[in-house]
């Protein structure tokens, strides 16, 4: 390969950290990413990838985890000819201690290109690029550190949450243990494809959504209260003494006209019933405003990306349910989802899909799911009606 | 053999101790500058997060170097965001200036919170896909330059949330991003008959066609498929079943880009992100048309929006009428919806703008 | 033999004189009392418009009667609306008591303007139809004697329009009312196969089934067609096609109610009036549960909207949960929409009311 | 035939003018109407209809404006065995002068039950009852005074428009001289079908929309203006002065914020770039906001009811049109789309459906429409383009 890569050189340059400085790093000490360095060029130079799917790869007893991957040009660059990616599921809100990464560097140092993602927009530590033999003992190596593959293919996906509260007062559950406890409880669903298609999970404490969860996971808990939220009109006026312009920035902009400011007795009131719980008092007035007690969460179905029906963002499938160890109601309401949608999926076909196609009557039916107005913005306005 | 399905590493042991402490108690925040917020906890504590931003692609040596900074300020430990950017948390406000001190020493600039455009969720591109019509990593990194200001800074009428992805798999959340940069074809696969005959199933092929373009190849001695180019739409789902049916070409490949879609609840409802540009050629290293029109989406967005109005609102209150004209972005037939519920987006009404 | 392609007399041949003189002049309005209006032309001309209510199926005799009332005061012209109500124009004030007063000794209540309920848009039901699940003017009728205190006066908080459609045809613009009653039938067509050989194109009748539901008989000497009951949703248009199907039954038969419609680009653009309660049986002569619903419905809207609220925006800022909680309608499984664009109706967001 | 009527009975009574009491009246001249009493009576009583379709029937050398029908019970009710509607073009703006009504009233007298509805729901006026004898000469009585058939079928519908410049200050065309000159153009596509399905246009002066165009026909025409809308500040400041409440009941209702109240100088100022010519506020002060004066139409197509794919509002075609005499432009367009629709639509298939089957992209390329913002709401959010 030529040692020269005019075209990514440029991307050296400019404020923002560059990847390409990344890969020269790793080429200084690994092949592999020397060789990835000059595919990525040989890209810009062509205008394609020069990547293509091959066999199945993977480690012993799984059937995901690993994203098998080839160069189309392996003579010209043998030491990525085979470069698999694997995907090692991340510990809940994506904390870490510098130990345990260290030892992931160095496990990674030693099997592979020494090129990471941190992280995948799954939520996994993408592991970039391997050989066909080093994956088991890269696997033997990271489990003994602790660490375990997430999921790919046809399976469930790597759960992702929020920071939660760890660290946000917003947090209307505990995030973090919900998806380590589900991620734990699931490891067969997570490592074992069987499924039509793949399934994800994603968590948000609040309806901010900050792991983007109603978009991306086609089963998805984001935190709610069905009390009131809480307003301290000291804080308020507070706010409103430094010149904040709360009628502008929000009692204007809530969705529901939920809040009104007295502006004789300098007081913030909330019609309780109106609020729809958007966040966005809460948000602009962190100090004054807080969410209710009475904690929990709303379940929506059917997130995903546009392949093959287009995309969709997730809707309401239990309006409030609690959230608190063991977790039975959620899991159990997953288990029963995944049966209905095993047993009536077509091959590639998402959750959502699949309810589009049935129709998310029969789908409530199936799983004893009573109809609540909170399901749809709108009933229907066509006449066309199954009796 | 190593153990299998022992899962991820329990959260708890990556906690630092006072986050561990006040775990759930957390009060209120404030962000006290661009890239440095500040949690107040019940129990009274303090703890400062300096945010930075990362390449997402990462050596191990750099990850190291950050491990090393993490170790001098946060009791060796950091965490990372939904959207890769490095987060050091601290109890200590004194340490708050070196950190940020020291991760400009290695090139990580602080920023991408609150009104801000923060990091760009994003995909493996032409670094590790078979699919992809577009890099990733180079259009990120073209486009953070140009926006550096605005991850550094919070002047922004409200959060802008950017996202590419290299095909129209869309790995991320870029249906429903601020702006999003989404890598397409537009040539019907190229088959390569013999790899079809070895490599892919010819009914699963057939039927994974969502147009039905895909048949039998007419001469029964070839086992192989067909693609009438006229109901191609170049999705894709065809190569991702049989590797025999290329789409990628470098005059065919380029991006689209989408605009005004959010994810949060707050005030509207989640939005999908909609086509404001149909087409771009791929121009490595550095996409100028793209990066342009993202500069010339957020300038304009930033000096017409009102406060915390996020640019699919804004677009929602001034009609989209009105975007394309103060964009001068042309509008052209591709923009018009042709798909399943194509109908619900046409304009039932005599409202609109000259 | 007549003559044909005439067309329709001219207009013109039917305006009165001070229309003529104004034509294209008129200034500005007023509702000076209940279903009267002023026109002040730029002339400086007025004229007086009395709206007066009608049942729409007339007896020429009782046309002759309002004949008379034009030549008295209305120098021998008249107009009806899009909505069958009858107008008296005069350019004399004085005319207006006398008018009113001749209408009542028809029987005529003179209303409909402004923020009332104006009379039912409606079809031909039992009347006329071969297709009708339900009767319109009964329906019309029972439900104009409960809104007659509203038509008579102008106390809404803004326009409320009701259609009744016999079937789901809709001859109207039911599907665009803030209140519209439809009649639906939920039996299967009975199909009479030796009719269906005499009056039916088989094809055509496979073929217009929009959900794949009627195929050949089984039975190869039986020139007919059968149902898969299944797969029905009771849209008649194979009886449309197919006289031998009818779907007609005492007991399958009856109405649904539909809210929130508008057609008026004012404030909102037109929207679709939507399912409020599936189903009600038909009770001849007077549909007391139809109306009750309606009187409901009407009188919780009336005590809510705000002011120059259309019903369907009232609905839209208060949210369809609100308003299934405030009427005490119950919210069923055949309100969530299973057509084609149903997706488009969930509730993709976490916002929503308890 | 029983005399009883015990059910129709109830419908005397209650304050708003009864139908039953008109057929009672048309009973005693005609005994058609005296059997059609007998048939409602009987249909109350069964909770069915007793009309069924029939063979074609009609007047020579048309083929729509009557709708045949006959009783299932032709025995029990021999005078309405066969019951035909005929359908009559009514005048522009449903204005008529007594001499007119009463020739037609005897006509219908002589030809027919005696029944009419004024109007059916498209707009002609519904002579409603007769015999097949009878059409003919019933047509010949009928055109000699002036009236013709109006159409069904899979024809061109009568064309109706509202009020317009005839009594409305509003009116940004002639709307009666443009239905009554379409009308005449095309009598031929009126009364003899022979399209894919029915095709309906209805024109309203402005936005108010008083004949429901947008939701009842394939092809709309409404109203609008290119410059700014007028304010008589005078005017203005007079609703103020007598208590209107104008910053809640019009301002805040205007849908784009157009509208600002300067309390001090106690002005209305308009942000003219901003209008979307709603009509709310000049419906709501007509003596002081008047649509402005650079007038003619916006077209629409598609507006249909149900059947077969689900209802459909019109959606911008054009966004703005001059509508003046002899209406080349709106002709030609017809023609275009006629045509395209003709060539390219199956049986029952209306303009909106056909539209959606082949793409609003492909309509607009073969008429030669360029695309323009205006048409849609929203530009499309799935990346599945045909290039
Ligand atoms: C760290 C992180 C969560 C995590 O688990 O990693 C996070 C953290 C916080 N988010 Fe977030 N959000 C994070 C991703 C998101 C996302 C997801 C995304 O960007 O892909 C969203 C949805 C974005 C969207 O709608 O497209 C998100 C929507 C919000 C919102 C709602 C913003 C809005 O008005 O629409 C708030 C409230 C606010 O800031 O007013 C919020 C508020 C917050 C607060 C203030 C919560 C708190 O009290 O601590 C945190 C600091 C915000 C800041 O950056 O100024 N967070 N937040 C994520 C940081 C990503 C990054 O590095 O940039
Ligand atoms: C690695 C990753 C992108 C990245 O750079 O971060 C990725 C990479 C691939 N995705 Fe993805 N997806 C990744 C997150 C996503 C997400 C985001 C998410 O999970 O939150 C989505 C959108 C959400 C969703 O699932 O709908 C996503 C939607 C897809 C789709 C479209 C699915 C759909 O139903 O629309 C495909 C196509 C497919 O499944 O055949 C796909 C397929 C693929 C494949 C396996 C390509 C293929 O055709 O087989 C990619 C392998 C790339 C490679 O060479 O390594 N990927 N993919 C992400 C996983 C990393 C991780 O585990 O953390
Ligand atoms: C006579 C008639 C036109 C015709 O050619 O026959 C007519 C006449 C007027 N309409 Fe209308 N409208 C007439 C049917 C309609 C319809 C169609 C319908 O009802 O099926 C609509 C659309 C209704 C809908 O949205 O569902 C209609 C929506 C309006 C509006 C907008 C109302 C709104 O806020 O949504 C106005 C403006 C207003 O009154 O504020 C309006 C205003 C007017 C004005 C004030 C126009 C004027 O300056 O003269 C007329 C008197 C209104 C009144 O009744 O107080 N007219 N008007 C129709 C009378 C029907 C009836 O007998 O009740
Ligand atoms: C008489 C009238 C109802 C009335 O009482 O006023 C009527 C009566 C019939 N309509 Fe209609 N339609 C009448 C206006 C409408 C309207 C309203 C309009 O034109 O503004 C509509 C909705 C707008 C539209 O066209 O979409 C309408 C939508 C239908 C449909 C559904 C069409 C669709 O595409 O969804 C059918 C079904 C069909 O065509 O097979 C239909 C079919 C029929 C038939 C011919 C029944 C049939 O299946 O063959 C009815 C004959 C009834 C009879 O026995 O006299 N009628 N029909 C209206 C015509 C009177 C007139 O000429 O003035
Ligand atoms: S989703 Fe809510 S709880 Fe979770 S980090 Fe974001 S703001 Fe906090
Ligand atoms: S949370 Fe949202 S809906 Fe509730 S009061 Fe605050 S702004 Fe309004
Ligand atoms: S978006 Fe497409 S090209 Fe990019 S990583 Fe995902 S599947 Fe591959
Ligand atoms: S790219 Fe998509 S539309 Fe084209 S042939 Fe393949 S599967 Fe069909
Ligand atoms: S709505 Fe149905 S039943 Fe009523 S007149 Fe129209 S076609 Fe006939
Ligand atoms: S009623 Fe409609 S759905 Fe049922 S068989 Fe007839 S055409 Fe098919
Ligand atoms: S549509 Fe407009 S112009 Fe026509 S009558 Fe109604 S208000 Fe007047
Ligand atoms: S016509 Fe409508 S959009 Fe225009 S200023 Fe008046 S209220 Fe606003």
């Amino acid at each position: 390969m030529s040692e020269e890569t005019p075209l990514l050189d440029e991307l050296e340059k400019g404020p923002w950290p560059s990847y390409v400085k990344e890969i020269k790093r790793a080429a200084k000490k690994k092949k592999a990413a020397k060789d990835l360095l000059g595919i990525q060029e040989l890209s810009y130079k062509d205008k394609v990838t020069h990547w293509k799917h091959g066999g199945i790869v993977g480690v012993t007893g799984y059937g995901s985890g690993v994203i098998g991957r080839y160069c189309d040009q392996p003579e010209k660059f043998p030491d990525a000819a085979a470069f698999h990616t694997m995907r090692i599921n991340h510990p809940a809100g994506w904390f870490y201690n510098t130990k345990s990464l260290r030892e992931l560097c160095d496990i990674w140092e030693q099997y592979g290109s020494g090129m990471t993602n941190f992280h995948g927009s799954t939520g996994d530590i993408i592991l970039l690029g391997t050989t066909t033999e080093n994956l088991q003992p890269c696997f033997d190596a990271l489990t003994e550190k602790g660490f375990d593959l997430g999921g790919s293919g046809s399976a469930l996906r790597t759960i992702a949450g929020c920071v939660g509260p760890a660290r946000c007062e917003w947090a209307n559950f505990d995030t973090l243990n919900l998806i380590y406890d589900l991620t734990l409880e699931f490891q067969d669903e997570i490592h074992r494809p069987r499924w039509p298609y793949k399934f994800k999970i994603k968590a948000s404490g609040c309806p901010n959504d900050c792991v983007a969860a109603i978009a991306r996971a086609d089963f998805t808990i984001i935190g709610t209260w069905r009390d009131n939220l809480r307003i301290d009109q000291v804080a308020v006026r507070n706010y409103v003494d430094h010149g904040f312009d709360i009628k502008t920035l929000v009692v204007g902009k809530c969705p529901t006209e939920a809040l009104e400011w007295d502006e004789g007795s300098k007081e913030l009131r909330l019609k309780a019933d109106d609020c729809v719980r958007c966040m966005h008092c809460i948000n602009k007035m962190p100090k004054a405003i807080r969410p209710g007690v009475d904690s929990g969460a709303t379940i929506l179905v059917g997130g995903k990306a546009p392949i093959i029906k287009g995309a969709y963002l997730s809707w309401v499938l239990v309006p409030f349910v609690k959230v608190e160890p063991p977790y039975e109601e959620v899991k159990d309401l997953l288990r029963k989802i995944w049966d209905w949608w095993d047993e009536n999926g077509r091959t590639r076909e998402r959750l959502a899909e699949l309810i589009e196609r049935i129709g998310l009557k029969n789908f409530l039916k199936d799983l004893g799911i009573p109809p609540v107005p909170q399901m749809v913005y709108k009933p229907r306005a066509n006449p066309y009606v199954y009796f | 053999m190593g153990r299998t399905d022992i899962g991820p590493p329990d959260y708890r042991e990556m906690l630092p101790d006072f986050i561990k402490k006040n775990y759930g108690k957390w009060r209120y925040h404030e962000t006290i500058r661009p890239g440095v917020l500040k949690h107040v906890s019940e129990t009274g504590d303090e703890v400062y997060t300096v945010r930075a931003g990362s390449p997402r692609l990462l050596s191990v040596d750099s990850i190291r170097d950050i491990c090393d900074i993490a170790d001098r300020y946060c009791d060796g430990h950091l965490r990372f965001t939904s959207r890769y950017n490095i987060e050091f948390m601290t109890d200590k406000k004194a340490n708050v200036d070196g950190l940020i001190e020291d991760l400009k020493k290695i090139g990580l600039p602080v920023g991408g919170t609150g009104n801000s455009v923060s990091n760009i969720v994003h995909t493996q591109g032409w670094i590790h896909c078979h699919s992809a019509a577009t890099d990733a990593s180079g259009i990120v990194k073209a486009i953070m330059d140009e926006m550096y200001e605005y991850f550094t800074s919070m002047k922004l009428p409200a959060y802008v949330r950017i996202a590419v992805a290299c095909c129209i798999n869309m790995c991320g959340a870029v249906h429903c991003s601020d702006l999003a940069i989404v890598g397409v074809h537009r040539k019907p696969p190229k088959i390569d008959h013999e790899k079809v005959l070895a490599q892919c199933e010819i009914p699963t092929t057939i039927q994974s066609c969502p147009t039905g373009a895909i048949r039998r190849h007419p001469d029964p001695n070839i086992k192989s498929v067909v693609v009438r180019e006229d109901l191609c739409m170049y999705c894709a789902n065809c190569f991702t079943v049989c590797p025999a049916m290329p789409l990628a070409d470098p005059e065919g490949d380029g991006v689209a880009i989408y605009a005004g879609g959010k994810v949060s609840n707050a005030r509207k409802p989640p939005m999908f992100s909609r086509m404001v540009v149909p087409f771009l050629p791929n121009n490595p290293p550095r996409w100028p048309e793209v990066v342009d029109v993202i500069k010339k989406i957020v300038d304009v967005y930033a000096s017409n929006a009102k406060r915390y109005e996020r640019l699919g609102e804004w677009i929602e209150r001034i009609g989209w009428e009105k975007f394309f004209k103060l964009t001068g972005i042309p509008f052209t037939e591709q923009h018009i919806d042709d798909f399943t519920h194509a109908v619900e987006t046409y304009r039932t009404t005599t409202q609109f703008k000259w």
